[in-house]
Order: C-alpha cells, then sequence, then structure tokens
C-alpha cells in the first residue's frame, strides 16, 4: 500500500518544511475566513493527501490521494469566494487538474495492465513489453507536468493561485507543484526507466519556455499573488531543465553528469518551496493589511511591517538567485551541469543546449527585474493607497510562520552540503552514482561541479565574506560619525507625493515595450486635457493588459470548438423528440448491415453500398425535405 | 420463497384501494417491507431456484435486487412529502402507489428470472406500468411525455422481444424448449449452430435494451420524460428500470461473449463512445437539474455496458450499485432543490440553514461531486478498474493504438461532463441570491439512505462479495 | 400452403402501410392477425403441437377481433382523426418498401449456409418488423403508431411460430398478458387525455 | 599573498581614478580644458567630510543599501584573476558567482533608487532593471565559452590557463566573446552609448537617476562602488582576452597591466567621444548584438570547434 524509500522521505520531509510554518501562519490568517470550518476540515485533508501521494505504493493510493489533493485545493480555492473570478478559476483549476488526471490515469492503466494496485517496481516488466514507450511519457508529461504548472499547461496557475487564501497558495505553489514533479520523477525512475535521448530533450526544451515564459507574464503582472503564480511557472522551468539535463547525461551515460544534474534539479525544487512559500506568506500578509493584492496600491510598507519585509527581501534575493543564496546555489549547479555538456557529440544537443542557456540566464535577468519591481513598489516609497496607509504588522502566528519559513531558507543556504548528500542518497536508491564525494572533496567549504572544466563555489566563505564586508563598511560609517539630516526628497521643487513615484506599471515599460511581439497588450490611455493641449492635462488614466498569448491560442479556442460541436449536437438529438420511430429505423438498419458487412464477409462494395444506402435513409426519413 | 418476494408488492397493491386519508403515509412504509425478502434471499444457498428454472436467484441479481429495494426505499420515503413541493392529488397518490406495486413484480420477474422470456415479461410489465406513473403530474408535458414512453418504450420492447425470439431460434436446434434458459444457453453457447443468427438477435436485443436506456441515437427522451414526470419517477426510472434492462444485458452478453467476443466488444464500444460522445455534448448544453442528471445517467449505463463486455465484472457491478445510489438520490434532491426557483441552477444551494439545511446541501454536494467519480465514491474505483479491464482488452487486439485512441476520446469527453458538472455545482453554492429554504426530514433520511448505501458499497465485505460474482 | 399466408400476412401489412383511413387501417391489421392466427393453426397441426394451437385461437380472439374491435370503440369514444395521411411521400414508400424486402434477404442470407430450413421466415419477419416500423414513422397520430407498435407485435409472433416452430407455452402467455395489459393502459392514457379536455372545456 | 594583497589595494586605488582619466581625456578629446584626473579622489574625500541627507521619505533600505551594493564589489575584487604569474589568487570562486556578485550589487542600486520615492529614482531603476535584464544572458554565455575555452570556470583559473595557452584555435569564437564582453562592459558601466555618466537630463540618464538623492558618505560609497566596477570589469577583460604580459616580472607584470587598464579606458573614452548616447528603446540592438555574439561565440565553439 505504502513505500517509504528514499525518494519518498525526501518529499515527506519537503512537504514537512513547507506546511509547518505554513501551519502557523494559517492559523493566524484564520481570523480572515469566514468559512473557517470548511477551510480547515480541507487544509488538513490537503495536507494528508499530499503526504498520502508521495507514499503510495501502489498505483491505486497514488491516483486516489491524488484525486483527494486536486479535490481539496479546489475546495480550498472557493474558501473565499468574492467575485465571479474565483469561481471561474477554481473551475479552471479543477478541469485543468482533471486533464491532467485523465492522462495519469490511462498511463496507470496500460502500465499495470488493469491491476492498479500492484507495486510500482511491477510496473517496469509491463512497461517494458508495451511497444510505445514514449506514448507513456508523454502521458506522464501531460499527466503531471499540467499539474506542475509547466508551459504550455501553466495557464490555470496565474487565476488559481491568486484565488486561494494566502497560506494555500503557499502550499499549492510551494508543496503541491513539487508534489506533482515527485510523479514525474517517481515514475520516470521506477517505470520508465532507459530513456531515449529524446525525451530528455523534450523536457528541457519545456523547461527552457517555461522559464521564459513565466518570468515574462510575471513581469506584466500587477496582482502581487499573480505575479508570484507566475514566477512558479518560471522555476518549474529552471527544475525542468535540471532535470532535463540529467534525462540526458543519463541517456549518454554520463552518469555523474547525470547525478549531479538530478541534484541541481531537486535542489531547486526544495528552494522553490522555501522562497515561494515566503513570498507568498509575505504576499498574504500584505494583503490581509492591505485589502487589495493590486501592487500599485501598496507602497511604503516596510515602514508598517518590517519583518514581513525583511523575509520577503530574503526570498526575493532568493528566487533572483543572487549569491550567496540557496535559488543561487541551485541554479549554479544547473549551470555548471550544462557546462558539462562540453563533452557530447550529438549536433542537436550542442544546439539545444545554448539555447538552454540563454533561456535561463534571460530568466534570472528578467527575474532580478520582476522582483525588484515587486520588492520596490509594494514595500519601498510612499503609500500608494490608504489601504497601505492604515496598514500594520501581522499578528504573532503570521510572523511566526514567516520566521520559520525564512529559518527553512536560510537552513538551505547554510547546511547544502548536508541536503545535497541526502539527494545524492536518494538518487543512489535509484540506481545512479553518487557524486557527493566529488562534489565536496575537500570538505563543506567549497562546492566543485563534477562538469570537465567546472567551477567552484562556496557558499559559507561568499556569505561569510559579504557580511564582514558589509559590517566593516557599516562599522566605518559609524567610525566616522557622519552627520545626518533629514529632509525632503527632492522632486524638481514640486512636492514628491504618492503620485509622483514610479508605478509597477511604468517600471516593467521598458522591458513591456521589448516583449511586446509576445504581450500583445492591450493600453488604455485616458488624459483630461487643458485647452486641447496636447502636453498640459490635468488628470490621467493608463492602462495596460497583457493578452494571454496561450491562453487565447489553446484554451479558449478549444471551448469554441466544444461550444459549436455541441450546438451540433444539439441540434441533430432533437430531432428524436419527432423522428423517433424513423431514428430506430435507420438505428435498426445500420446495426443489422453493420453485421452483415463487418463480422460476415466483409467487402469495400457493399461498405460503400451501406454508406450509400444509410445516407440516402437518414436524408429521406430523418432530416426530410426543408420546408 | 417467491411469495415472500411477492407479498409486500401485493400489500401495496391491496392498500392502495383504500380511500383513507392516512393511507399514504401507510403506503410509504409497507413498501419498507419489500427490503425483507431480499435480505432473506441473501441468506439462501446461491442459485436458489425460486420456481424451477424460470427463477434462479444467484450472486449477481440479488445484488442488483437488493440495490433496486433500497433504493425502493428511498423513494417511498421521500414521497411522503412530494405534496409539499408539487400539486398532486390523494386519488394520484394512490395510483402511484398502485402502479409501483405492480411495477415491483414485473422487476422482481425480469430480475430473478433465469428465461428470456420471463425476463422480458418483468420488463413489459415494469415498463407499463411506469407509462402510468409518468401520469400522476397532470402537466400537458407529462401528458405528450407518458404517450412518447408508452411508443418508444414499446418499439424498444418490442425490439428486445424480436431479438430473444430470434436467438432463441438459432438455439433451438441443440436445445429445444430449454434455449430460453439463460444458463444452458450459456453453457452451450459455444454449440449454436449459426452463430450470425445468434448476433442478429442479440444485436436486436441490444439495440431494443440501447433505446431502453436512452443510448444513442435515443438521448434525449429519457431526459424529456423525465423532466415532466414527478422526482420520484424518475429517480425510480435511473434507479431501477434501468437496472432491471442492464441485468438483462449483462446476461445476453455474457452469452454474446461466448458465441464471437470480438464482434461484440466491437459493437457494444462504437456504440458506447458513440452514445458518450453525444451525451457529453448534450450535457454541456444542459440548462436544468433533471436533464443533466438524467444524460449523466445514461452516460453511466454506457460505461457500465462498457466496463461489463471489457470484463470488467467488479468494475461494471460497483459503478451500477454506485449508480444506482446516486441518480436516485441527486433525483430526489433535484425535487427539493426545484420546489422554489425552478430551473434556476445559481445559487441552488444557497439558503439552506440549521442542522437539516447544512446536512442536506452537504450530502447534495457529496453526491454531485460522487457522480463525476472523485474520491471517495464508489464511482472512482469502479472507473479505475473498469477502464483498466478496457486498457487490458485493448492490449489484447489487434488495434492497440486505435483502442488507446479511442479510450482517450472517452476520457476526454468524460471531462466534457466533470466540467459541467464542476460549473454546475460552483453555481449552485456560490452564485445566485440567497434566500431560506425548506428541507424535511422524510427527504434528508432518504438522502442519507443512499448515502449510506454508497458507503455499503464500499465496505471490504461488499467488495469481496462483488468480486466473486 | 404456409407460404401463401406468410405472404398474406406481408401483402396486408404493405397494403396498410398505404392506407390513409383509420378504421380501414385497423382492418388491415385484423386480417394481418388473422393470417397469423392461421399460420399459427397450420403450423400447430402440422406439427402436432397443442400449445401453438392454443397460440393461434387466442391470435385470432385477442388481436383479429379483440384489438381491433377496441381501438375502434376507443376511437369513437375519444374522437380520433381518422384521416390519417403517411408523412413519407408514396414515391418513397414504393421505393422503400422493395428495398427493405431486399436488404433482409441479404441480411438473412449467411443464415441459409448454417441453418437449411426457415431461413427465408426469419428475413421475412424481419422485414415485416422494418415495416411495422415504418408504419409507425410515417404517422404522426397516435392511433395508427399504436397499431405500428401492434403490428410489430404481429412480426414477432411471426417469427416466433415460422422461423422456432412455437415458443414455450409460458412465454406466449406472457405475452398475451402484457398486451392486455398495454391495451389498459392505452385505454387509461386516452381516457385522462378524454378527462382532461373535459376538464378544459 | 603579498602580491595579491597588493594587487587588490592597486587596483582599488586606482579606480577613481580610471574613470577619471577617462573624463580628462574625452575632455581633451573634444577641446575642452581637462579636468584633473585625481577630480575622483578629490570628490571622494570632499564627500566624505559633508553630512549626510536623508530623505524622510525613505526607509532602512536608504540606511543600508549603500553598503550593500559596495561590498559585493569589493569581495568580488578579491576574486579576479591574478596579474603576476605564481601570485596567489582565489581559486573557489567561478564566473557565474562574479556574475551574481555583480547582479547583487545592482539589485540594490535598484531598491536604493525605488526607495527614494522620487520620480527619478524610479525611472532610474525601471530602466537599470530592463538593461540589466538584457546583460545578463549575454554575461553568461559569454563566461560560458570563455571558460570552455580557457578550460576552467573559475575566473583565477581561467586568467591564469588562458595566459599560459592562448587558445588560438577558437580564435573565432575567443573573439566574439570578445566583442560581446566589451559591450556587457559599457552596458554595465553606465558608459555612452549605453548611459552617459556626465548628464542629469531625466531624459537620458540611468545610474545617475537612481543615486539623485543621496548625498555625503552615501554618494561617496555609490560613486566608489560604480569605480570598483569598471575596474572590476577593465581588469577581467584584460585578463582574460588580452592575456599577455602575465609572466613578466612583479612589478613589471603589475605595471603591463596597468597599462592596459588605462588601455581600455582610453577605448572606451575614444568611442564615447565619437558615439551619441543610444535612446532607451535602441539600447536593446546593442544588447542583442552582444547577445548575438555571445551566443555565436558559444555556437562556433561547440559545434565547430573553432
Amino acid at each position: 500500500m505504502f513505500l517509504f524509500d528514499t525518494l519518498s522521505l525526501i518529499f515527506v520531509a519537503l512537504i514537512l518544511l513547507g506546511t509547518i510554518p505554513n501551519l502557523f501562519y494559517s492559523f493566524g490568517y484564520l481570523s480572515h475566513i469566514e468559512r473557517k470550518r470548511h477551510y480547515l476540515l480541507h487544509y488538513f485533508t490537503f495536507i494528508f493527501s499530499m503526504l498520502g501521494v508521495v507514499t503510495a505504493g501502489n498505483a491505486l493510493v497514488f491516483l486516489f490521494f491524488w484525486e483527494v489533493m486536486s479535490l481539496t485545493s479546489w475546495q480550498l480555492i472557493l474558501t473565499e469566494v468574492e467575485d465571479k473570478e474565483t469561481i471561474k478559476a477554481a473551475r479552471f483549476y479543477f478541469i485543468m487538474t482533471h486533464f491532467g488526471f485523465v492522462f495519469l490515469l490511462l498511463f496507470f492503466l496500460i502500465a499495470t495492465d488493469g491491476n492498479i494496485d500492484m507495486h510500482f517496481v511491477d510496473m517496469q516488466g509491463i512497461v517494458a513489453l508495451f511497444p510505445y514507450p514514449t506514448l507513456l511519457f508523454f502521458m506522464l508529461v501531460f499527466g503531471f507536468l499540467s499539474k506542475a504548472g509547466a508551459v504550455p499547461f501553466h495557464v490555470w496557475l496565474p487565476y488559481a493561485h491568486p484565488a486561494a487564501p494566502s497560506p494555500v497558495s503557499a502550499l499549492m505553489s510551494g508543496v503541491m507543484l513539487k508534489v506533482a514533479l515527485y510523479g514525474f520523477a517517481r515514475f520516470l525512475f521506477d517505470v520508465l526507466y532507459p530513456w531515449p535521448l529524446e525525451w530528455g530533450i523534450v523536457i528541457l526544451v519545456i523547461g527552457s519556455i517555461s522559464s521564459l515564459v513565466g518570468v515574462l507574464y510575471a513581469l506584466s503582472e500587477h496582482d502581487i499573488k499573480a505575479l508570484l503564480a507566475n514566477h512558479s511557472i518560471e522555476n518549474i522551468g529552471i527544475i525542468l531543465i535540471g532535470f532535463g539535463m540529467g534525462m540526458i547525461f543519463d541517456s549518454l551515460h554520463l552518469e555523474t553528469l547525470s547525478t549531479f544534474a538530478f541534484i541541481a534539479a531537486f535542489f531547486h525544487i526544495f528552494n522553490h518551496m522555501s522562497f515561494k512559500s515566503l513570498l507568498f506568506m509575505g504576499a498574504g500578509s500584505v494583503l490581509h493589511q492591505t485589502h487589495t493584492k493590486n501592487i500599485e496600491h501598496y507602497g511604503g510598507l516596510i515602514k508598517s511591517m518590517p519583518l514581513t519585509a525583511f523575509t520577503f527581501l530574503l526570498a526575493s534575493i532568493s528566487i533572483s538567485a543572487l549569491p550567496p543564496s540557496n535559488g543561487f546555489l541551485s541554479e549554479w549547479m544547473i549551470f555548471q551541469s550544462m557546462l558539462g555538456s562540453y563533452n557530447i557529440s550529438d549536433t542537436s544537443l550542442k544546439l539545444a543546449i545554448p539555447f538552454a542557456i540563454f533561456a535561463l540566464a534571460m530568466t534570472g535577468g528578467l527575474a532580478i527585474a520582476c522582483f525588484v519591481k515587486a520588492y520596490g513598489i509594494s514595500f519601498l516609497g510612499l503609500h500608494r493607497s490608504d489601504n497601505a496607509k492604515h496598514a500594520h504588522e501581522v499578528n504573532f502566528l503570521m510572523k511566526t510562520g514567516m520566521v520559520l519559513m525564512a529559518l527553512v531558507v536560510m537552513s538551505l543556504m547554510l547546511f547544502t552540503p548536508f541536503y545535497i548528500g541526502w539527494f545524492d542518497k536518494m538518487l543512489i536508491s535509484l540506481h545512479h552514482v553518487s557524486v557527493y564525494d566529488k562534489m565536496f572533496p575537500d570538505g563543506f567549504w567549497h562546492m566543485h561541479s563534477v562538469a570537465v572544466h567546472g567551477g567552484v563555489v562556496s557558499p559559507l566563505i561568499l556569505l561569510a565574506s559579504l557580511l564582514g564586508v558589509t559590517l566593516l563598511l557599516v562599522f566605518a560609517y559609524k567610525v566616522l560619525d557622519v552627520k545626518k539630516r533629514v529632509y525632503h526628497t527632492w522632486g524638481c521643487g514640486y512636492k514628491t507625493t504618492a503620485k509622483t513615484q514610479y508605478s509597477a506599471t511604468g517600471f516593467a515599460g521598458p522591458i513591456r515595450r521589448f516583449f511586446n511581439w509576445l504581450y500583445k497588450s492591450d493600453e488604455h490611455f485616458h488624459k483630461e486635457k487643458i485647452m486641447e493641449h496636447e502636453t498640459k492635462f490635468s488628470d490621467a488614466h493608463y492602462e495596460v493588459h497583457v493578452k494571454p498569448l496561450f491562453e487565447t491560442s489553446l484554451y479558449v479556442n478549444s471551448k469554441k470548438l466544444i461550444n459549436l460541436v455541441s450546438y451540433w449536437v444539439y441540434r441533430l438529438a432533437h430531432f428524436e423528440q419527432t423522428r423517433y420511430a424513423a431514428m430506430i429505423f435507420n438505428l435498426m438498419l445500420l446495426v443489422l448491415f453493420s453485421y452483415r458487412i463487418f463480422f460476415h464477409a466483409f467487402s469495400w462494395a457493399t461498405f460503400v453500398l451501406e454508406s450509400i444506402v444509410m445516407i440516402i435513409s437518414i436524408k429521406v426519413l430523418i432530416i426530410g425535405d426543408k420546408k | 420463497m417467491i411469495e415472500l418476494l411477492l407479498l409486500p408488492a401485493l400489500i401495496i397493491f391491496g392498500l392502495s384501494f383504500v380511500k383513507s386519508k392516512k393511507v399514504h403515509k401507510l403506503l410509504a412504509f409497507a413498501s419498507f417491507l419489500i427490503l425483507l425478502p431480499t435480505i432473506a434471499l441473501f441468506e439462501l444457498p446461491k442459485p436458489y431456484h425460486l420456481l424451477g428454472d424460470y427463477l434462479v436467484a444467484d450472486t449477481l441479481n440479488v445484488y442488483i435486487l437488493f440495490v433496486s429495494s433500497i433504493v425502493g426505499i428511498g423513494v417511498a420515503l421521500a414521497l411522503l412529502t412530494l405534496n409539499k413541493h408539487v400539486r398532486v392529488s390523494r386519488k394520484a397518490y394512490r395510483r402511484f402507489y398502485r402502479f409501483f406495486a405492480i411495477f415491483w413484480i414485473g422487476l422482481i420477474f425480469s430480475i430473478l428470472s433465469n428465461n428470456m422470456g420471463i425476463y422480458w415479461i418483468g420488463l413489459e410489465l415494469a415498463t407499463l406500468s411506469t407509462v402510468y406513473m409518468i401520469k400522476t403530474n397532470h402537466s400537458n408535458a407529462a401528458h405528450k411525455e407518458a404517450w412518447n414512453y408508452m411508443i418508444v418504450g414499446a418499439i424498444a420492447i418490442s425490439l428486445i422481444l424480436f431479438g430473444i425470439i430470434l436467438i432463441y431460434a438459432s438455439a433451438k436446434p441443440i436445445l429445444g424448449e430449454d434455449a430460453m434458459n439463460f444458463n444452458l444457453l450459456l453453457a452451450h453457447a459455444k454449440e449454436i449452430k449459426s452463430p450470425f443468427l445468434f448476433e442478429i438477435g442479440f444485436a436486436i436485443v441490444s439495440v431494443g435494451m440501447f433505446v431502453k436506456m436512452g443510448f444513442f441515437p435515443m438521448n434525449l427522451w429519457l431526459a424529456n420524460i423525465e423532466r415532466a414526470s414527478f422526482y420520484p419517477v424518475a429517480a425510480l426510472f435511473s434507479g431501477i428500470l434501468e437496472s432491471a434492462v442492464i441485468v438483462g444485458f449483462f446476461r445476453f452478453s455474457k452469452i454474446a461473449m461466448e458465441v464471437n467476443y470480438d464482434h461484440l466488444f466491437t459493437f457494444v464500444f462504437i456504440y458506447a463512445i458513440l452514445t458518450i460522445f453525444i451525451v457529453a455534448f448534450l450535457i454541456f448544453r444542459t440548462k436544468d437539474f433533471m436533464r443533466l442528471f438524467s444524460l449523466s445517467g445514461v452516460e453511466h449505463m454506457a460505461l457500465i455496458a462498457l466496463f461489463w463486455v471489457s470484463g470488467g465484472t467488479f468494475a461494471a457491478l460497483l459503478h451500477f450499485g454506485a449508480h444506482a445510489f446516486l441518480k436516485p438520490a441527486l433525483f430526489l434532491s433535484t425535487g427539493v432543490l426545484e420546489s422554489q426557483g425552478k430551473y434556476k441552477i445559481a445559487g441552488a444551494l444557497r439558503g439552506y440553514t440549521g442542522k437539516k439545511g447544512t446536512l442536506f446541501w452537504f450530502l447534495v454536494s457529496l453526491f454531485l461531486l460522487a457522480v463525476i467519480s472523485l474520491p471517495p465514491s464508489p464511482m472512482f474505483f469502479s472507473e479505475l478498474y473498469g477502464f483498466g479491464a478496457m486498457i487490458d482488452t485493448a492490449k489484447s487486439s489487434h488495434h492497440l493504438l486505435a483502442m488507446l485512441g479511442a479510450i482517450f476520446l472517452l476520457l476526454v469527453l468524460l471531462s466534457i461532463i466533470f466540467y459541467k458538472f464542476i460549473d454546475v455545482y460552483q453555481s449552485m453554492k456560490y452564485e445566485g441570491k440567497e434566500y431560506q429554504k425548506k428541507v424535511y426530514a422524510s427527504e434528508l433520511i432518504a438522502l442519507m439512505i443512499f448515502a449510506l448505501g454508497l458507503v455499503g458499497l464500499m465496505l471490504p465485505s461488499t467488495l469481496t462479495y462483488l468480486k466473486g460474482i | 400452403m404456409v407460404d401463401f399466408f406468410i405472404g398474406l400476412f406481408l401483402a396486408s401489412l404493405i397494403t396498410a402501410l398505404f392506407t390513409t383511413r383509420l378504421y380501414r387501417l385497423l382492418n388491415w391489421y385484423a386480417f394481418n392477425s388473422l393470417t397469423l392466427g392461421i399460420l399459427a393453426l397450420l403450423i400447430g397441426t402440422k406439427l402436432d403441437d397443442n400449445a401453438m394451437l392454443i397460440t393461434g385461437v387466442v391470435t385470432i380472439i385477442i388481436k383479429a377481433i379483440g384489438i381491433p374491435y377496441f381501438l375502434k370503440s376507443f376511437s369513437q369514444k375519444f374522437h380520433f382523426v381518422r384521416q390519417i395521411q403517411p408523412e413519407i411521400k408514396v414515391q418513397y414508400a414504393i421505393m422503400l418498401i422493395p428495398a427493405i424486402l431486399v436488404f433482409t434477404f441479404y441480411l438473412a442470407e449467411p443464415i441459409t449456409h448454417m441453418i437449411a430450413n426457415n431461413s427465408n421466415y426469419v428475413a421475412i419477419s424481419i422485414s415485416s418488423l422494418f415495416l411495422s416500423l415504418l408504419l409507425m414513422m410515417e404517422h404522426k397520430n397516435i392511433a395508427p403508431k399504436i397499431v405500428g407498435f401492434l403490428s410489430m407485435e404481429n412480426s414477432l409472433f411471426l417469427l416466433g411460430i415460422t422461423a422456432t416452430d412455437g415458443m414455450p407455452m409460458l412465454v406466449e402467455l406472457g405475452i398475451f398478458f402484457d398486451l392486455l395489459m398495454a391495451i389498459v393502459v392505452i385505454n387509461l392514457l386516452f381516457n385522462r387525455e378524454h378527462e382532461e379536455e373535459l376538464n378544459n372545456d | 599573498m603579498i602580491l595579491y594583497i597588493t594587487t587588490i589595494v592597486v587596483l582599488l586605488l586606482l579606480a577613481p581614478l580610471l574613470l577619471s582619466f577617462i573624463k580628462s581625456l574625452k575632455m581633451w578629446l573634444l577641446f575642452k580644458r581637462p579636468t584633473s584626473i585625481f577630480q575622483g579622489y578629490r570628490n571622494f574625500s570632499k564627500l566624505l567630510s559633508k553630512e549626510t541627507i536623508v530623505s524622510e521619505e525613505t526607509s532602512a533600505i536608504t540606511t543600508y543599501a549603500p553598503f550593500l551594493v559596495l561590498s559585493p564589489l569589493l569581495v568580488t575584487m578579491f576574486f579576479l584573476p591574478p596579474v603576476v604569474q605564481g601570485a596567489f589568487y582565489v581559486s573557489f570562486v567561478d564566473a557565474f558567482t562574479i556574475t551574481g556578485l555583480i547582479s547583487l550589487s545592482t539589485f540594490f542600486l535598484m531598491l536604493l533608487g525605488l526607495d527614494s520615492a522620487s520620480a527619478f529614482g524610479g525611472m532610474g531603476s525601471s530602466r537599470e532593471a530592463f538593461i540589466s535584464a538584457l546583460v545578463e544572458p549575454a554575461m553568461v554565455l559569454t563566461v560560458f565559452s570563455v571558460s570552455m575555452m580557457a578550460g576552467d570556470l573559475g575566473v583565477g583559473q581561467a586568467g591564469v590557463n588562458l595566459a599560459a595557452h592562448f587558445p588560438k584555435e577558437h580564435m573565432a569564437s575567443f573573439l566574439f566573446a570578445g566583442i560581446s564582453f566589451f559591450i556587457l562592459l559599457l552596458a554595465e558601466n553606465g558608459r555612452i552609448p549605453v548611459d552617459n555618466p556626465e548628464t542629469h537630463l531625466e531624459l537620458t540618464m540611468v545610474h545617475e537617476a537612481m543615486i539623485l538623492d543621496l548625498t555625503g558618505v552615501y554618494l561617496a560609497i555609490i560613486e566608489t562602488a560604480s569605480s570598483v566596477k569598471f575596474v572590476i570589469f577593465a581588469s577581467l577583460f584584460v585578463s582574460l582576452f588580452l592575456p599577455f604580459g602575465y609572466t613578466y616580472a612583479a612589478p613589471l607584470a603589475i605595471f603591463v597591466f596597468i597599462a592596459k587598464l588605462f588601455g581600455v579606458a582610453m577605448v572606451v573614452a575614444i568611442l564615447e567621444v565619437n558615439t551619441a548616447k543610444l535612446r532607451l528603446f535602441k539600447v536593446p540592438n546593442l544588447l542583442g548584438i552582444a547577445i548575438v555574439f555571445a551566443f555565436l561565440s558559444l555556437i562556433t565553439f561547440y559545434v565547430l570547434g573553432a
């Protein structure tokens, strides 16, 4: 029924690390929620079901908990229904998870021959006999990555995560997406093991595109939680790049590099869990105080909410992959693993990997821009609304939650070797070679890359030296005992007000303009001109909306198609009210004729004859003449 | 034993002629009696010959009868407060019970029969008696639909009989007069001299049954009927009458499996997919509860048939049981939901306060979510096992990719239905205006019975029983 | 002799398809049932099967005399529309009917290779089933639809009598019982309609 | 070890000089009376003695960010490739870390810009974010291909390797990487054509806009940071792309190194005199060139091996 190997346990640890701070936060947040019973019931079931998924030992249990997880998270999104958007988001989320579930179901059914209470390991034998393993691989991709939020199945994330209460967003984004990745890893390793090279490339490409798309849409977002949700897409992309590299190296029998890349991916899974949970908690605290998700209405919160601001800053540095944070370390590892592609002789790979490097680097740059925006606009400057002015620090429990999560982030930064040793053990249990000794040949100070000519990073030394130098500088400043005077910000002689600050829209302006081909943004500009002067106006309003490309091209159109088909089906079905006898007549004709043709002496001639007869008969008897 | 089984029905029949004011309560409680003999039937050794070779109780049909009788009780309970939701005369009430008694007798015959002829007679009896139940509603629509039902039902039933005679004709040369006996026929199916004749017969029987269950192309007629009639009738239709049909399908297809499995599978597979295709899109467009639920009933029947022919006996039976409990429960709750503010989905679940109200909306939500196979609904497990059986069949066929594609299509179609139900559920719970609504104890108890039935299905002992069939 | 009556059966059914008056339709139905009854008697005597003889007699009493009579009285009581115009154009019908016959013979052709006798009867029964369906669908009114349904019943009796040399007695009686029940229900349904019409007035 | 520390000290001392040198060279080229090349030191000492004015709209970020802008750059100074053969160098830091440290400094600089609630600060941060987002991929790709050619990702080791073994067989990709890196040098340090460090016109300024509200010691720190950044980039460029003169004896090697730095500064100055500042939305064209060259460099190395 249940399975407790290293892979499972690592994810159990991930879930626990993600949920324990969240519990504190959640109880602090509870006063904000109206339907407490509903919330608590689903909240705990949700956590429990995630634990169930990662420890499930057979397909039946796995699918059961998987669906319970979807069900409860869906209900959690519906905890606070304030507008139609939430309802829409919840529906969209649920149908998307169901979409994934369909593929998972198919995968499991094929891989178990229908005995879904079979142990995972036994599935490998069945899969080996299945003639189309790539089909199974794509089922896994569709099934798990749609839940994890990789492009192009990411569309639900920016809707679902903002709609949920903040502790739940933190859990969904921080933990649930990782549970999906657990499933992906589990079945790739345990069931579909020898991977063709192409699979790895597919994952690499999906990862690269996800990371870019995620960060680009995040930049154009003004809803803080949607922004964070888009960043989850980006980070899932980064994880998948690592994962894809691992798969590629494994197919090329570069065992050490493969393990290294996988470790990078798993490390980033943990990192993303920690800082994304922390960010969502911070966003939740801000939302709790200001009652709005729009960052244009924040501003200056660092003064009233110092703790939130500090933890948010910590997480921002980490998610922007700036040294010496844990986010930097995992991204560094992923870059290093790509550097290992030096010895590969495959030309298509040689073209795919630079692209991935480019995507990852671009993502890094844009992520910094995005978090400067998110942090700067919401926490710095002047209050942009009355709500922001009246904000104050959140209650003790919520603070505890954030501090605990910040400690998790710190621990990932400080105890990197410990975590990596753990991932290393896990990969050994998954029949990979160990790289721990190669990564830390001379103690825990330096982390080496296993790639040929790879680099070295020393997180602790880096941290210590940065802290040391900064403290030294601060100390020197104190020693100098500089006279300090407080005055207004210079505003060209005008008074500096909330309105003179740069807005989030303005901040992202240059980037938005550069990527306009992707955004296809829809601008609304309105100004009250004075005396018909172009440049003089009393009041101006500027709004810009980004068109979600994937949503319109993939989802809206498929809904349109369903609508169209259902319209015709509906029209056809209504013939039965008046022509039921004719319907049955034709049905009988069709069934008997087909029995005669297909099950007794088939020939094309009679088949054509049948078709003609059926068409005539349906036309004459059912549809009839136009009046 | 057979007397015991029929006795409750006869009592109801007799009581329905008494013109007392209290009689309708008495009738409701009399209908509780139908459960007792079925429980007794469980205890008997199987197969148990009730009436020579004509009526034989085995594990399969006892299960189905048991499920049906629980459904019957639930419906009878809900009937107690029918007049609180709709206008119904005392006379109509008694008539309803009179025909319910006949219906039940027909049902016992068709479910327990081991003879195609008896099966058909029981089915016809049950069908004809329901015609009149539809008419308890005095609206014009109900009248029209009763006629519709009469005619279409009659055609379907005649087709079944026609097919039965063909099958009989095909088997008579080897079995003589006993060719109508299901068990014997099953045992000698391989010896049938003209399998083609048998298959033609089987095709006609299945077409009849499929029409009766609302498969392609007659998808809307059941929905229309259930829309027009009172909700307990709809509950009976979907909960019990369809069980009688599907049990026949089980038996016939079992024989057909022996004759030529590939033909049977291809036929049912294509037919079911066509059905679900149409039904999925119809569901996507429905705007009221009754049609929604009855179309989803069609979908589930198609799935059950599919699971059965794919060899997923356990899945089919579990799905059947779950469906038999869920659908009547939903129809009954529809009656409550629609009693105020007809046809309004938005906000239908809101405004139920107090202990009763909370329990009501909670149960209805559970049923709604269970019917789209969300765990821990039994349907979740049955679909898993059922699709598993299908995949298994697909793997042994020569058209693996085509079959997988078809199964995938099926799952996509089910997702469309899923989408609609989620949409409906959310709109019921979170949209629309909220105002005070009322629910009565008897309905709640009925719903509780169905909920308990569902829980009962998931008990390990039930599952082992089902696996043993 | 048997073939002759089968021919008559089919002929009466086909003629019924072109009928435009309700009473004449009932007459054709009665005649159709009569041929069926005679067939049963004939085959019954040939096989020396008492059950078959009983069937024949009951068929003649109920179907050839009873049901047409009841239907006629219903129609007078409830004021049926007696003018029944087939919906399907005659041009189509004259093409359809032979086509159906050809199709059913084609359908039953494999059966001839499997069992020697009676296979043609199967074909004819199936075609009469189709013809009855045709009868149902070419009319909008309820009365000819009922007649169509009854002819369907006849065609399957034809199958039962000719192709299988009779069904078990119990089953046949059961079928008759159901038929009567159907008539009762139909009566009830009409009654309702009548009552409602009165109420509406 | 002594050489190591000496180099760092020399470079640190040199930092303000280089920027002043560019400035006076430019003035000279434009037939203006050049300012002293020691103007940088004068500014620094003057700023140190001034009082600090902090805007009342600011927060803790303004108090601490200047230190955090400078400290990653100071830390980076310790990780640069050696100037003299045999000198100590830090082997445990690679190019990614250095890119990361520079980004960290920029990150706090951008926050600093947003903290003062002035329109200029936001404007500067926004533009800086835009430019550095585009610089990042070019930087990483360049670092990637250079380290592959050098055979080591560690910056120190790479410098040593390149000096010992000039990658003649990979001249094409080496050249591409060099061009790309030089553009990055211009972009990251806010030189013309990307940014004009001498103007305070709101239409054009990027770096200056962010620090508009700083005075006194804070301004001194930020100015130091920008000069240190220039030195870092220049010395990286010099050690990685002009790896000669390394093998000479210590004083000579250092002298050659400094000469090379001044060479770079001269090129920058000459370029600045001869080009106009680009419009902000034309900047991506230039950075696009950098990205393309970096990409080309990597691809040529990867696929063609040239």
